[in-house]
């Protein structure tokens, strides 16, 4: 039965959405608590055991409050583009392999599939800035699509890297390739590693992260391009936000760390291990530095990331000659 | 079959957002249908196999092109308020003729060509690459100096009117002083 | 001046969930899911400060780490659009009460608000100054009061505490307590300090003035001055000389303070 | 076009989810009675909004997007040149540094120029 | 239309929109008063060109209360409470610039002891006020979901520790009322120096550790050249305090005009040149440093001997002064706060007229001069840095 393409991708789909969503719920509170511990407070506790099912009551209030369209917006804009923010953030996950065999489907072009739908993120968000009419989330959304466009080229260049190593655009095939000859940050020494960190650093200004969440700049623009949104399409967002950093962090894996390979412990484990590790980082990184502002951060991506990434590219060309 | 029933679906939207493209009046909106009708056709470049060209069409047309346009309307609107552009009917008739013009070239175009009848099967992004670097390597180096020929071409014309000064822009100067008001009436 | 706000008349309704209350057998169903969904509502209450000067530091305070209001789920949003309760911390005058009034009306129904500190609640020092309104709840329905000036951060959790016990009871549609506003003495501080009062009628030399009193008018601030034959549409109580000590909370005001209210009684917290 | 029904599929359960959340929350929302003629309109700190956000934005975007799209192109050929620079042999890599080096003397033309440059 | 601006933005307040020659259309928007980042109600209304802007005019009185009215009204010995929520990020100093002004008008002389806590007082205030404006400057700078939170976080915690001692002193956490005319109601308990000096221990070696997070190259590159105040422009439109040092001018009332035993102290101003957020950070940075020893060098050489030179009771015909008037000027953290207090003979027990010069809104003037060329994201960062009270702006 699961030979039926039909089928068995909607088992996966209904398995991937669903742990994805639960994921992201808790990864919210998961954050909250690290924050704290970081800021030497406690995060949510009174809320069911540790805070736990603080995201829950977050859901469930959400649920519950009025949703308010604001009189210059546009009206069918503004209510299409919270699912529209969730569908292309989730739909990255697709082709990501989460073992050798809990996987969509290993598309020929993953890599291109899977940085196109999360370089596509800054568009529904651009439109529920226009839609909103608001001059803090028009101008956060202009940002947004400007950074978004910039540090897709460094970010594609730098997942080439594992292309131009593993000779394959499939993902199922650059983690192969990666469990028989070792993982891609450890080696060729220093490209890989570099274009690691840089695909990191770009996963962190495409997902509005600190030190690049300039788009949300909460003292500048309010709430950025979610200013005038109320309740569950505010939630729709900002879950969109985290299933982005997840996804990326599992994408950032996927490519450099090996993806599911690694000794001793099931493939899926490895997978959750190097995400979470990646994306406590991420956290890490947001809950301790200052936010750039945006000519810099357009200095820094023009100025260094591409031709960076464009040094690192040939590089790894050349290695795959001289070492083949 | 199943290739069918999608090729036609995907055809009815794009047709439909094309024809949104020209009939909406909010100039942002026409942009958007854009998007999708270009996001149907790399669906219709994933009907055919050509993978490549379908990432190629989102990473480039729905990725780049798009925000070309939507900078491009945001740099144009003048109109506060409803931002809408008119539908002039009196140049119906002569857009009638073009696009029928356009449309007749095309389509004999098209038909003179002649096509192959079996869809390509697998992957044929590698056999791409093969030809862009071997037979066609003429082409693509002489690619890249048309790119460079569009990042000059870009930038010269983006600055037309300041010619001449190309000095790093300076900080904001401290201004004579003169008497200032606080506040303000409302 | 200080204007009663009858606690059972909120402004929102739940048409769907109401209906299907009334479908026989559903009701078991849809009172369980109530219970979660009370619990939701309580437990996550997000606050958009409207902090204008010294409550605002203390409440700054208060969500530092010493008191911490995410331990209860407490964060705070920017924007009135993502908030449940306005904490109105600090002075209002007359200028910012039409904005307060504004974001009050921007944020999405079900919302609270907190009066905290002395000048929110009452004016307190300033509330005979000519710019000052004597007391937050002139503009805006005001659910709980937090005494002090300006109170503690400990009593700022505190009274988020009992905008959740207010918040259950209400969902819950058992009576809720009303809050009394701590009163002032009628005069503060000097009786000589009466004779500035606020501005009854619009200068016509100052358009700054005139374009506040038509923004308060417009936007029903009340304790602005009116035109004439102008009244708003909502019932003013004689003011009660009561004399309330300050740490008095919640459970010391009277239960029967309703009943005695000549308000009209209405009781639309018993819910079918 | 195998490969592609299980993306598909999870590309319409993946949309649904948004949908869905906006769905529950029209059954469960509240309603507000009478609605106050602020409510709706935008929020700009309290004020009432002076003009309207929809006006003419810098051209910089525009300049920015520009160069992007070329610089795009350039990545997308270089996808196929990754694919196959270990087939290719040492030819593929002496072609793309040429066309790499040509396309960078674009990127220094822009550099200098001030494209790049945010304000 | 220039698709890459080239020239030089000259910075004009005075600048008149209808001739100006802008890139796009003009966005006005309004920044405040309920905005995350104007520090109470304030309101900036900024006229940007793109994201530059060009044009930005502020829009006070939101918090107007009529404070210098109501001192007309009050006795001396009321006042006290009144000024503590004037500046409500350092009330001890407010208290102190009234009642030296009170004390100066009355010919009333302060014990030594009382002098020696005052200044103890003051720059305990200074180290608790400078350190809740790097929290908010971090939120500025960081956001308020970002690292900026976590500055602000342990700046509050270390704010905290001087907060306690105040209120085992005085019994209030904020609003101290601790001053009278003629000295100071409450003795140092029992224990408090100590305690005093386990909080300085705490909060400088911690100090050293968030300077750690301030030494990066994204806050340096967010401050440096940011909104440069020219010692000339600084001095013209009366700026005062930290931001006076940070533009280069070498003038604190303390040391120049020493009140209080701070002729004592050999008091070590710091001055940075540049006039930027990060000379007014550094500025603010030094101060705590140097607060911190004045502290120390005071608390263990309390003079024995009364507190106050009056009985402090709070009769409203206690106090009487005769005709006159005088100015006293103090450090607040802010700058120089000015009291210019008139009183004629015949109302002997409240004052005839009561000026307050609140440091706050001489600094906030520059806000059309610095502003204009920068962007939205460097206004937030001079804004912050100006470390604007609004309560004693608008009075």
């Amino acid at each position: 039965m699961m030979e039926n393409p039909w089928i068995s991708g909607l088992v996966y789909s209904a398995v991937l959405v669903t742990v994805l969503m639960t994921a992201i719920a808790w990864i919210s509170w998961f954050e909250r608590k690290v924050a704290g511990r970081m800021q030497s407070r406690l995060g949510p506790t009174l809320v069911g055991p540790f805070g736990l099912f603080q995201p829950l009551a977050d859901a469930l209030k959400a649920l519950q409050k009025e949703g308010i369209v604001p009189k210059d917006a546009d009206p069918f804009l503004y209510r299409f583009a919270p699912p529209l923010t969730m569908a292309l953030a989730l739909g990255t996950a697709a082709v990501i392999p989460f073992t050798p065999h809990f996987l969509g489907s290993d598309l020929d072009i993953g890599v291109l599939y899977a940085l196109a739908l999360s370089g596509m993120m800054a568009f529904p968000i651009w439109i529920a800035s226009w839609a909103s009419n608001n001059k803090y989330a028009l101008i956060g959304g202009m940002r947004m699509v400007a950074q978004g466009i910039s540090y897709e080229i460094p970010m594609v260049l730098a997942a080439l890297v594992p292309v131009v190593l593993s000779g394959s655009l499939s993902l199922g095939d650059i983690v192969e390739y990666q469990h028989v000859n070792g993982w891609f940050v450890l080696w060729p020494p220093g490209v890989g590693l570099g274009a690691f960190m840089l695909f990191f650093t770009t996963a962190l200004a495409e997902g509005n992260r600190i030190p690049f969440d300039i788009p949300e700049a909460e003292s500048e623009l309010v709430a950025g391009p979610t200013t005038e949104y109320t309740a569950i399409n505010w939630t729709i967002f900002a879950a969109s936000e985290y299933g982005h950093s997840v996804i990326t962090s599992a994408l950032a894996s996927t490519l450099f760390l090996g993806g599911w390979s690694g000794p001793w412990l099931p493939p899926l484990a490895w997978m959750v291990i190097k995400t979470s590790v990646l994306f406590v980082t991420i956290t890490w990184i947001r809950w301790s530095l200052l936010r750039l502002r945006s000519d810099q951060l357009m200095a820094l991506c023009w100025k260094y990331l591409v031709p960076f990434a464009l040094m690192l590219l040939l590089v790894a060309g050349i290695w795959t000659h001289v070492r083949p | 079959m199943l290739e069918q029933v999608a090729f036609f679906v995907v055809a009815v939207v794009m047709l439909l957002a094309a024809f949104r493209v020209v009939t909406a009046t909010n100039l942002v909106h026409t942009v958007l249908w854009l998007g999708v009708t270009l996001g149907g056709t790399a669906v219709a470049f994933i009907l055919l196999e050509a993978h490549f060209l379908a990432a190629i069409q989102i990473i480039l047309y729905t990725g780049g092109v798009l925000t070309l346009m939507l900078f491009g309307v945001m740099l144009t609107q003048r109109q506060q308020g409803v931002t809408t552009v008119g539908n002039p009917s009196h140049h119906l008739p002569a857009g009638f003729v073009l696009a029928a013009a356009v449309f007749a070239m095309l389509a004999g175009a098209i038909f003179r060509t002649p096509l192959p009848n079996a869809v390509a099967q697998g992957s044929n992004t590698r056999a791409l690459g093969v030809a862009f670097l071997t037979e066609h390597v003429l082409a693509f180096e002489a690619l890249s100096l048309l790119l460079l020929g569009a990042v000059l071409g870009a930038i010269v014309i983006a600055r037309r009117r300041d010619a001449g000064d190309e000095s790093e822009i300076a900080g904001p100067a401290i201004p004579a002083r003169r008497k200032l008001e606080i506040g303000g009436s409302r | 001046m200080a204007v009663k706000v009858d606690e059972s008349a909120r402004n929102y309704e739940h048409p769907l969930y109401d209906y299907l209350l009334r479908v026989p057998g559903l009701d078991v169903a849809v009172a369980s899911v109530d219970q979660l969904l009370t619990w939701g509502a309580t437990n996550s209450i997000w606050i958009f400060p409207m902090a204008t000067s010294c409550c605002g530091i203390e409440f700054m305070a208060a969500a530092a780490s010493r008191v911490d209001l995410d331990r209860m789920g407490a964060i705070m949003r920017a924007t009135p659009r993502q908030c449940d309760v306005m904490i109105v911390a600090g002075t209002i005058t007359v200028k910012m009460a039409p904005r307060v009034k504004r974001l009050w009306d921007q944020m999405p129904e079900p919302k609270w608000c907190i009066a905290m500190g002395s000048c929110a609640i009452s004016g307190d020092f300033y509330r005979d100054i000519y710019s000052v309104i004597p007391g937050i709840d002139t503009a805006i329905p005001v659910d709980v009061y937090v005494p002090g000036c300006p109170p503690n951060p400990e009593a700022v959790m505190e009274g988020l505490l009992r905008l959740q016990d207010k918040v259950r009871l209400r969902r819950e549609g058992k009576p809720v307590v009303k809050e009394e506003r701590p009163e002032v003495f009628e005069r503060t501080i000097h009786p000589k300090i009466g004779q500035y009062t606020r501005r009854q009628e619009k200068d016509a030399d100052d358009p700054i003035s005139i374009g506040q009193l038509e923004s308060a008018l417009k936007l029903q601030v009340r304790g602005f001055p009116l035109p004439e034959g102008v009244a708003y549409p909502v019932e003013v109580e004689p003011a009660k000389p009561v004399v309330a000590t300050p740490a008095a909370p919640a459970a010391a005001a009277p239960v029967a303070a309703p009943a005695a209210a000549p308000a009209p009684v209405k009781d639309p917290e018993v819910k079918p | 076009m195998q490969s592609w029904i299980p993306i598909l599929v999870y590309l319409a359960i993946a949309s649904s989810v948004g949908f869905l959340m906006l769905g529950a929350s029209r059954v469960l929302r509240v309603r507000a009675k009478d609605v106050p003629p602020t409510r709706e309109l935008t929020y700009e700190s309290g004020e009432e909004p002076v003009g309207n956000a929809w006006i003419r934005f810098h051209p910089r975007y525009y300049v920015v997007a520009l160069v992007f799209i070329l610089f795009d192109v350039e990545t997308a050929f270089l996808v196929p040149w990754a694919l196959n620079v270990r087939a290719l042999g040492r030819f593929a890599i002496v072609e793309m540094i040429v066309f790499v080096v040509i396309l960078l003397l674009g990127w220094v033309y822009a550099l200098r120029k001030g494209a790049l440059k945010w304000q | 239309m220039a698709l890459i601006p080239t020239k030089a933005f000259v910075a004009d307040p005075y600048l008149d929109l209808e001739t100006y020659q802008a890139d796009a259309d003009l966005m006005t928007l309004s920044l405040g008063p309920q905005h995350p980042s104007t520090h109470g109600v304030f309101r900036v209304v900024l006229h940007m060109d793109g994201e530059m802007i060009v044009k930005a005019v502020p829009h006070a009185g939101y918090l107007h209360r009529g404070v210098e009215k109501l001192c007309e009204k009050l006795s001396y010995s009321n006042i006290t409470p009144i000024l503590d929520k004037n500046d409500y990020v350092s009330p001890m100093i407010n208290e102190q610039a009234a009642n030296m002004a009170f004390e100066k008008i009355m010919n009333i002389e302060v014990p030594l002891r009382a002098k020696y806590l005052r200044t103890v007082l003051a720059e305990m205030q200074r180290i608790a006020s400078h350190l809740l404006w790097l929290g908010t400057f971090a939120i500025d700078l960081g956001g308020a979901m970002g690292g900026g939170t976590t500055v602000f976080m342990y700046c509050f915690r270390e704010r905290e520790l001087i907060l306690d001692l105040f209120e085992a002193l005085t019994g209030c956490r904020f609003h101290y009322n601790t001053h009278c005319v003629g000295g100071n109601r409450h003795d140092v308990p029992p224990g408090w120096s100590q305690g005093v000096h386990q909080a300085l221990d705490l909060i400088e070696a911690r100090l050293a550790e968030y300077l750690g997070m301030f030494d990066h190259p994204i806050f340096v590159d967010r401050t440096r050249g940011v909104g440069t105040l020219d010692a000339e422009l600084a001095l013209e439109l009366g700026v005062t305090g930290p931001l006076l040092r940070a533009s280069g001018v070498d003038h604190d009332l303390r040391r120049d005009a020493p009140y209080h035993v701070y002729d004592l102290v050999d008091l070590k101003v710091a001055v940075a040149s540049g006039g930027d957020c990060l000379a007014r950070y550094q500025v603010r940075v030094e101060e705590m440093k140097e607060s911190a020893r004045i502290v120390r060098l005071l608390i263990d050489n309390l003079p024995a001997g009364p507190l106050s030179s009056t009985k402090p009771l709070n009769m409203v015909t206690q106090f009487k002064a005769t005709a006159g008037q005088v100015y006293v000027g103090v450090e607040t953290p802010r700058g120089e706060l000015g009291t210019w207090l008139i009183a004629d003979g015949k109302k002997a027990t409240s004052p005839y007229r009561m000026k307050i010069r609140p440091p706050s809104l001489h600094n906030a003037a520059v806000i059309p001069y610095v502003l204009p060329g920068h962007t939205l994201s460097d206004a937030i960062a001079i804004l912050g840095s100006l470390d604007p009270i609004m309560g004693e702006v608008d009075r």
